[in-house]
This record gives C-alpha cells, structure tokens and sequence, in this order.
C-alpha cells in the first residue's frame, strides 16, 4: 500500500518536471535567454569593473555580494543552532559504547606530515580567489578538515587549543563582521552599502577589499566547521 | 568522444545514488555519498564550473561526509 | 538626515550585526545576552519606523547595493507590503522581553545567548525575505529564518522538542529545494534574478510550460511554509512545544513568511500580465477554504492550550489565503491586514498561555480550570484575544474578515463567505471552551487559585498586545487604506 | 520528448537524481537515511542549475592570459556555491537533532519513534 502511493507520487512529481525541462532552452545553447541577458553583462566588463578576473569571484563577492553576506550568515545560523540542540544537554539515557581506538601509526605520521601543506594549500586558495577557481568559503573548508584531520591525532583537548577560546567567538563572527565592516567601509566612501571604489587609481583598495572579505570568509569558515565538528563529537 | 565519457559518468552518478539508499549499512552509504559527491565535483570541472567543483569537493565530500560519519559514530551504524 | 536612504539596508544590518554578536557579548551572562538583544531590536524598530514613514510619504523605494543598476545587482524594495516589517519589530520586541524570565526558566543556562542570537536571526530573516527585490535574496533569507526556526524548536531540549522539529526540518528543508529549482526555472527562460526584472521579461516567454511550473513549485512550497491544510502537518507540534516567545513568533510570523512568499510570486506574475493565474487562485480559495474548517475542527478537540492555538494558526492561515485566492480587490486587503491582525492576535494568545504554564506549570485546559480568579490580567488578556480571533465587532478580528468576506461576494463566489462564517463559529466553540475553563468552572488542582500574577516582563508584553488588538479594531481602517494602494496596482486591470 | 531529453542529458539525470532523493526521503525510515536522500535531492537540484549555465565549448570564467571565449555562464555557479553552503548548514542541523534523538529515545528509525509518542 505505501510502496504503491509512494511510487504513484513520485510518477506524479516525474511527470511534470519532464515535461517542464523538454520545453527550457536548449542546453549548452550560447542563446538562451540566461545566458544572453544579465551575465553577458557580468563577462564583458566584469574583469575591469569588479575587480577580480575570476568572474564567479566577481559575483558572488561584489555584484551579488548581499547574498553572501547572506551566506556567512547562514552558516553562523548552523553554528548557532547546533550549540543551542547540543550544548550541556541532560545526561544520557541511552549512552552509545564507545570503543576508542587510538590512530595508527601510519594515520598520525602522515598527517602530521601533511598538516602544514595542507594549510598552505588552504591559505594559497583563500588568497588566489579572485584570479584562479577557489576563494574564502574553499579555503576556509580546507582549513576547517585539516583541524578536524589534527582532532583525529592529537586528540581534542591538543586541537582546540589551535583556536585560543576566548578569541573563539570573535572568530566564529568573523565572517558576517567582515562583510558589515566592508560594507561600511563602502558607504562611508563610495556611499553604499557593499559598494566598491570603481575609480581607476583606487584599484588597489578594491583588490584589497576583496581579499579581505575571502580572508574573513576562510577564516570564519574555517573555525564554524572546526566548532560544529567538536561540539557534535563531544556529544557522549 | 566525451558524449561517452558524459554517459558514463552520470550513469556511475546515479548508480552510486541507488547504493547510498539501497545499503543497509550506514557507514558505507556515507562512504558512497563521498564518491557520489566527488564524481558530481568531476562532472562540474568539465562542465566548466571548477569553483563550484572545488566548493563541492571540499564540502559535498569532505565536510558533509565527515559529519555524516561523526553521526554514525555517536547514534547506530546499521539500519533496520 | 544623512542617513535617510540608508535606513533600508540597515534594517537588515543592525540585527543581524546584533545577533553574531550575541555569543561574543552574552558568554556566561544571560542577562547581559537579553539586554543586547533588546537594545538591537529596538534601534532595529527605529530604522522600521523611518521607513514607514518614507513609504507613507514617497510610495515604494529601491536600494540598490553596490550601487549596480537594477538586474545586475540586488535590489532592496520597500513597498507597502514590506510595511509588515513594523509588525516583525513589534512581535520581535516584545517576544525578547518575554523570553527574559521565562528563558532563564525552561533553558539551560549556557544555551541562552545561542537562544537570543537564533532569536534575532530569525527576525533578521524576516525582515530581509520582506524587503529584498531580488529572487535569489529572497532564498537566502528564507534559509536563515527557517534554520534557526528549527534550531528554536528544539531548543528546550524535551524530546518531543527535537521529535518535532526535526519533522519540521524534514518539511521545510524540501520546500526550500522546491523554491530553488522554481527560481533556477524562472532564471533559466529570463536570464535574471531581480523580481521586477523577471517580472518584465516573463511577458514575452513563448513555452509556458517551465514558468507554469515555477509557479506550482513555488506555490507548493510556500504553501508549506504557510501550512495550509494538507502540508500542515509539521506545525501543531513543532508550535506547542516550542518555548513560548518562539511558539508566538513561528506562529505570529514565520508561517506569515509563506503567504508573504505567495504575495511576491502573485506580484511577479500578475506584473506580467498575460499569465492566466485562475487554476492556482481556484486551488488557494478552496484549500484556505478547507484549512479554515479543518483547522477549527481539529482545534476542538485539543487539550493542550498551545496545540489548540497552534490548530487555530492553520484555520486563520486559511482566511489569509482564501483572501488571495479571491482575486478580487476586497479579499486581497482583507487578505494582508490579517497579516498584521493575526500577527497580534496569535502573538496575545501564545504569550498569555506562556505566562500561564510559566505559573502554574500546567498546559490542559483541563489542569488550568480556576486560574481566571488567580492570574486575572493574563486572564482578560487572552479573552480580548479570543474575543479578537472570532471576529467579534470591536476588536482586530473582525474588520479584516469582513473584508475577506466582502471579497467573497465582490469575486462572485459567495460559498466562500459562508464558508467564512461557518469556520467562525468553530472558532468561537472552541474559545469559549478554553474562556469558560478559566473563569467558570470549579479548578481541578486548587492550588492552582494562589499563584500570583505573571511577573512584569511577562505581563507587559501580553497587556500592550491586547490592549493593540482592541486599538487595531477601532483604527482598523488605517492598515487598510494604508495597503489599498499597494494591491489596486498589484491587481491592476484583475478584479475591482 | 525522448529526443529533447537525450539532448538535455544533465536536466534527465539531475531529474533521475531528484526522484531517487526523494524517494529516501518519503519512504525511508532511518532518519539519517532521510537526510542522505535530502542530500542528494539537493545535489540533484544543483546540478540542475549549474547545467543552465553550460555553454558548449564554454571554458570556466575567468578571465586573465589565455582565456578565450565563449565562457560558461558565472551566475548559476555564484548561485550554487551559496546553495551548497546552506545545504551543509541545514545537514549540520539535522544530525545534531539525530545525535539528540537517539540519545534520548535510543532509535533513529521514524516507524519506532513514532510508536514510543
């Protein structure tokens, strides 16, 4: 009986979204109406007006950059909400056994080798956003597994002292304060909030700008993952 | 040529998305999500999104995973 | 005055500002985490009120960030509809200073200031999914406030808390998805995300098909959010189990969200012009039809105070949305003063059941029998509510579903203004039920007659909200001459 | 139409995808179960978006030494790249409540949970 409605549903869901795709622009067209309209804008003079030559960079940091102030937002929300679901809730009823085993030799020799190339693989990727594939929001993710990489061998008393608590917080914020602040920045000087100097000898501090919204992004990124990740892991 | 290649690898996409919810054990269907993630990461690098690839790879595959396997650590590794 | 054109984005900035700082501020002092929060939603409600006062002098205004010109960057709108923001500060003000006590009560102290920053999240949500012009902005709102709308109601850490709002979750989240493949849609046959753009360019689509299903994607998952009748199942439980201030909010606001999103894609395609929108008006009408009767029936037969208000939020979300469906210039201003109505009805009546399992810590009508006598203004309060919620003459209630049912007659549907009536006297059955039960009848625990009154921060937020619903009756007529031109140009040639 | 979808082979196989996700997410009743189908629902939509932005031949879009058109249309990635954070944002949630639930009902399976209500 459920399998027979269920499958009924999901013909019924399959239908239409068939019918609706066989009548989109073609795809891979170069004329199709997204295509021709505003991103055609956003390519030809993105690189110069925007400020990086990524032109992804370009919209998600500048054009559209309210959505990602939007963004960073929703992933401090997430943080927010797992601390309010998990943090000192009442005692186990149902403890979980826990079998620890501690990381073989192997696991704890390669990643401590790793470690730092792999943050300099993140700190290059936060830096390069805006001229190569990648940015803050990569970067931070990067940063934020190769602590959760080091929580796995050190242990996690070891690991969090990587982020000194009390400066914690300020961190998790950084990402949303970055973007007010830049923001600011903005309407104090070109008059709008998020705006960005577009006149020529400014370039330097729109590029600037612009890292520094990736650096706050990776870095608040990276310490919100960290975060959820010990708080669930804590949960015994 | 790629037309095959394209195939393919959608094919493997939703063999791997069939895996994830026909195994019964949780931690290989995390494990398969990983992959189903990484072969989406490869399908967006050709399509020439490699942003959003790279976004995907370290998130799809990496972050969600991790948590996922984080959950099963903590709650039952097999379902009924 | 420099900052007259600013207000628009600094209504969003300020809170949200406001609520990444709560953990930073409030580590280890709850009380410092509340008094921030209300500091940052009151300078909030002062940028609203600039606002609105700029609405009601110049009609709608854009900003426009980054300074990009209208499809390349995103829009900030304000129009009369995004007046609901006032609404959102009012309930968001008062929900703060009534969680004060009842927070440091029902939620483990090192939760609190990750309470208040959810808190002002899901304001900050709110109000940005009101006052964005931009499609995409509109998601990404909507993810904020639904987000912590979860986390908020499982934040008491009861396990039906967390049962009901993972359900809730569970619900919401595939909603969200509906959204964003409505809204890829839409992008992939116009080629832009700002809505007046879309709007614009939909007018000269050939294959109606993808827009047709935009819409019903849209439609659907608003409707979810809105919980209309048969969506609704993830509300009753996810809105009686929160904690109080979140039940008032969800239920005032959040759920206000979905029809919100209903309005906008209505403005998008109305703004075409050449879309035939009968087929989804005829299923509104009917299903906010069904939801007003189903809503009330069920509420009859709920014990707990706060599932019965909760069952009551889905009746009265099908006034609003039979509203919409109606078309007709009547319905449609009925429709969204009850936005604001509802909001401060709802808001009354969850606030008041809070004070009341604050001090007595009972929630069944029957355990509550007698506290009439021992809580009195909490008391009067939640009658003047009921009262207002059955649409008795003086009070909020009823100018706005007399013009839902005025709608009824002027769009040439007349079952549905009886319909109307019919669900108001469930609705009555059952506020009288739980009246009754607090005034008349022999209480079943008798201690129950010495506990005192609701302390200060619970009973103002209750008072001023009950003392609004009796003031919106008498001044009824502003809302709704402030919104009337606001839909006579949504509706253009349509209807009236 | 068998011919429109053969030509529009990303839109069928995020469709496929679609469907499949949603199938875990109604008749599963492990609740992390539910949440990987959710996940790859939300794949399926990403991917959906990032193929409206596909231009055949289309290189990524960035521009610099060597770039040369046509590019891949940069919207639809922006969009996808904030959609795949408030995807791993809403996981996030979803297993902290799992973690919770079974700590404090000792099952994660829908059908069970609803029995012990």
């Amino acid at each position: 009986m459920k399998k027979a409605l269920v499958s009924a549903l999901l013909i019924l869901t399959a239908i239409p979204l068939l019918l609706a795709v066989g009548q989109l622009p073609p795809h891979g067209s170069a004329k199709s109406p997204a295509y021709e309209h505003v991103s055609a804008y956003y390519l030809e003079y993105g690189a110069e007006e925007a400020g990086a030559e990524n032109i992804v960079t370009d919209v998600i940091l500048n054009y559209r950059g309210f959505d990602t102030n939007g963004e960073v937002t929703v992933i401090f929300t997430a943080l927010a909400a797992v601390m309010g679901v998990l943090l000192l809730g009442r005692e186990s009823r149902h403890p979980v056994e826990q079998p620890t085993y501690p990381p073989s030799i192997v696991v704890r020799f390669i990643v401590r080798l790793l470690a730092p190339f792999i943050a300099m693989f993140a700190i290059y990727v936060i830096l390069n956003g805006h001229v190569s594939p990648g940015g803050g929001f990569q970067g931070g993710t990067i940063l934020g597994a190769l602590a959760i990489a080091l929580t796995l061998v050190l242990g996690e008393n070891e690991a969090r002292r990587l982020i000194p608590e009390g400066a914690r917080p300020w961190l998790q914020a950084a990402a949303p304060l970055t973007f007010v602040g830049i923001g600011l920045a903005g309407l104090t000087d070109v008059g709008v909030y998020l705006g960005f100097p577009t006149v020529e000898t400014l370039t330097w501090v729109r590029t600037m700008w612009l890292l520094m919204l990736e650096i706050g992004i990776g870095l608040g990124g990276a310490v919100i993952i960290s975060s959820i990740f010990w708080t669930m892991e804590g949960e015994r | 040529m790629s037309q095959v290649f394209d195939i393919v690898l959608l094919l493997l996409l939703i063999t791997c998305a069939v895996a994830v919810i026909r195994s019964k054990d949780l931690l290989a269907a995390a494990i398969i999500f990983s992959a189903y993630s990484l072969i989406m990461c490869i399908i967006w690098q050709l399509r020439g999104a490699p942003d959003v690839a790279m976004t995907e790879a370290a998130v799809g595959a990496g972050v969600t995973t991790v948590l996922f396997l984080v959950t099963i650590s903590r709650t039952v590794r097999r379902e009924k | 005055m420099v900052l007259w054109p600013h207000w628009l984005v600094a209504v969003i900035i300020i809170p949200l500002t406001g609520a990444v700082l709560t953990p930073v501020v409030g580590r280890d002092r709850p009380k410092v985490a509340s008094l921030w929060s209300l500091g940052t939603m009151a300078l909030t409600s002062v940028a609203a009120t600039m606002l609105i006062i700029r609405v009601a002098q110049e009609g709608p205004f854009s900003y426009m960030l980054g300074d990009w010109a209208r499809p390349y960057g995103i829009e900030l709108r304000f129009d009369e509809f995004s007046a609901s923001v006032a609404i959102i500060c009012l309930l968001g003000l008062l929900a703060l200073m009534f969680s004060y006590r009842y927070v440091a009560a029902s939620i483990h102290e090192s939760r609190i200031p990750y309470y208040y920053s959810l808190l002002l999240l899901n304001l900050t949500g709110m109000i940005g999914f009101v006052v964005t012009g931009d499609l995409f902005n509109l998601f990404v709102f909507m993810e904020i406030l639904s987000l912590s709308g979860y986390a908020l109601v499982a934040i008491s850490g009861e396990r039906t808390a967390e049962m009901a709002a993972f359900k809730y979750l569970v619900m919401g989240a595939v909603s969200s998805l509906v959204v964003l493949f409505s809204v890829g849609l839409l992008y992939a046959v116009t080629g832009s995300l700002n809505m007046a753009d879309i709007s614009e360019r939909l007018a000269g689509v050939t294959d109606r098909l993808p827009v047709m299903l935009a819409l019903a994607g849209m439609a659907m998952a608003f409707m979810v959010k809105a919980a209309l009748f048969p969506l609704h199942i993830w509300l009753p439980d996810a809105h009686a189990i929160a904690p109080s201030p979140v039940s008032a909010i969800l239920s005032g606001l959040v759920v206000k969200t979905g029809v919100f999103g209903l309005l906008r894609a209505y403005q998008i395609f109305y703004g075409a012009g050449n879309y035939d929108l009968t087929g989804l008006n005829t299923a509104l009408v009917w299903l906010g039809a069904i939801s007003i009767v189903m809503g009330a029936f069920f509420a009859i037969f709920q014990e707990d105070i706060k599932m019965m208000l909760a069952y009551s939020t889905i009746s009265n979300i099908g006034y609003i949305v039979m509203g919409l469906g109606l078309a007709s210039q009547y319905g449609m201003i009925g429709a969204t003063v009850h936005i604001f109505n509802h909001a401060l009805i709802k808001a009354t009546l969850f606030l008041g059941a809070g004070a009341l399992i604050h001090k007595t810590g009972y929630r069944t009508l029957t355990d509550l029998r007698g506290v009439g006598k021992s809580m009195p203004l909490t008391c009067m309060a939640l009658s003047i509510g009921a009262i207002s919620i059955v649409g008795i003459p003086p009070t909020a209630g009823f100018l706005c579903k007399w013009y839902i049912a005025l709608g009824a007659f002027q769009a040439g549907q007349p079952f549905f203004g009886f319909a109307l009536v019919f669900g108001a006297l469930f609705i009555f059955v059952y506020y009288i039920r739980m009246v009754n039960s607090f005034y008349f009848q022999q209480p079943t625990h008798p201690e129950i007659l010495s506990v005192g009154e609701a302390p200060l921060s619970m009973l103002a937020p209750v008072l001023v909200l009950a003392t609004l619903c009796l003031v919106m009756g008498i001044l009824g007529r502003l809302p709704l001459s402030f919104i009337e031109p606001a839909v006579l140009r949504m509706l253009g040639t349509f209807g009236g | 139409m068998i011919n429109a979808l053969w030509n529009n082979l990303d839109y069928a196989a995020s469709i496929v995808l679609f469907l499949i996700g949603l199938y875990a997410v109604i008749a599963k009743d492990n609740l992390i179960k539910k949440f990987m189908g959710l996940n790859i629902m939300e794949t399926a939509i990403f991917a959906f978006i990032v193929a409206l932005g596909v231009v055949d031949g289309g290189d990524a879009p960035i521009m610099g030494e060597g770039a040369r058109a046509p590019f891949t249309n940069p919207i639809p990635q922006a969009l996808i790249l904030t959609g795949i954070v408030v995807a791993v944002s809403t996981t996030a949630l979803a297993l902290s409540l799992v973690i919770r639930i079974h700590k404090q009902c000792g099952t994660i399976e829908a059908d069970e949970l609803r029995e012990l209500e």
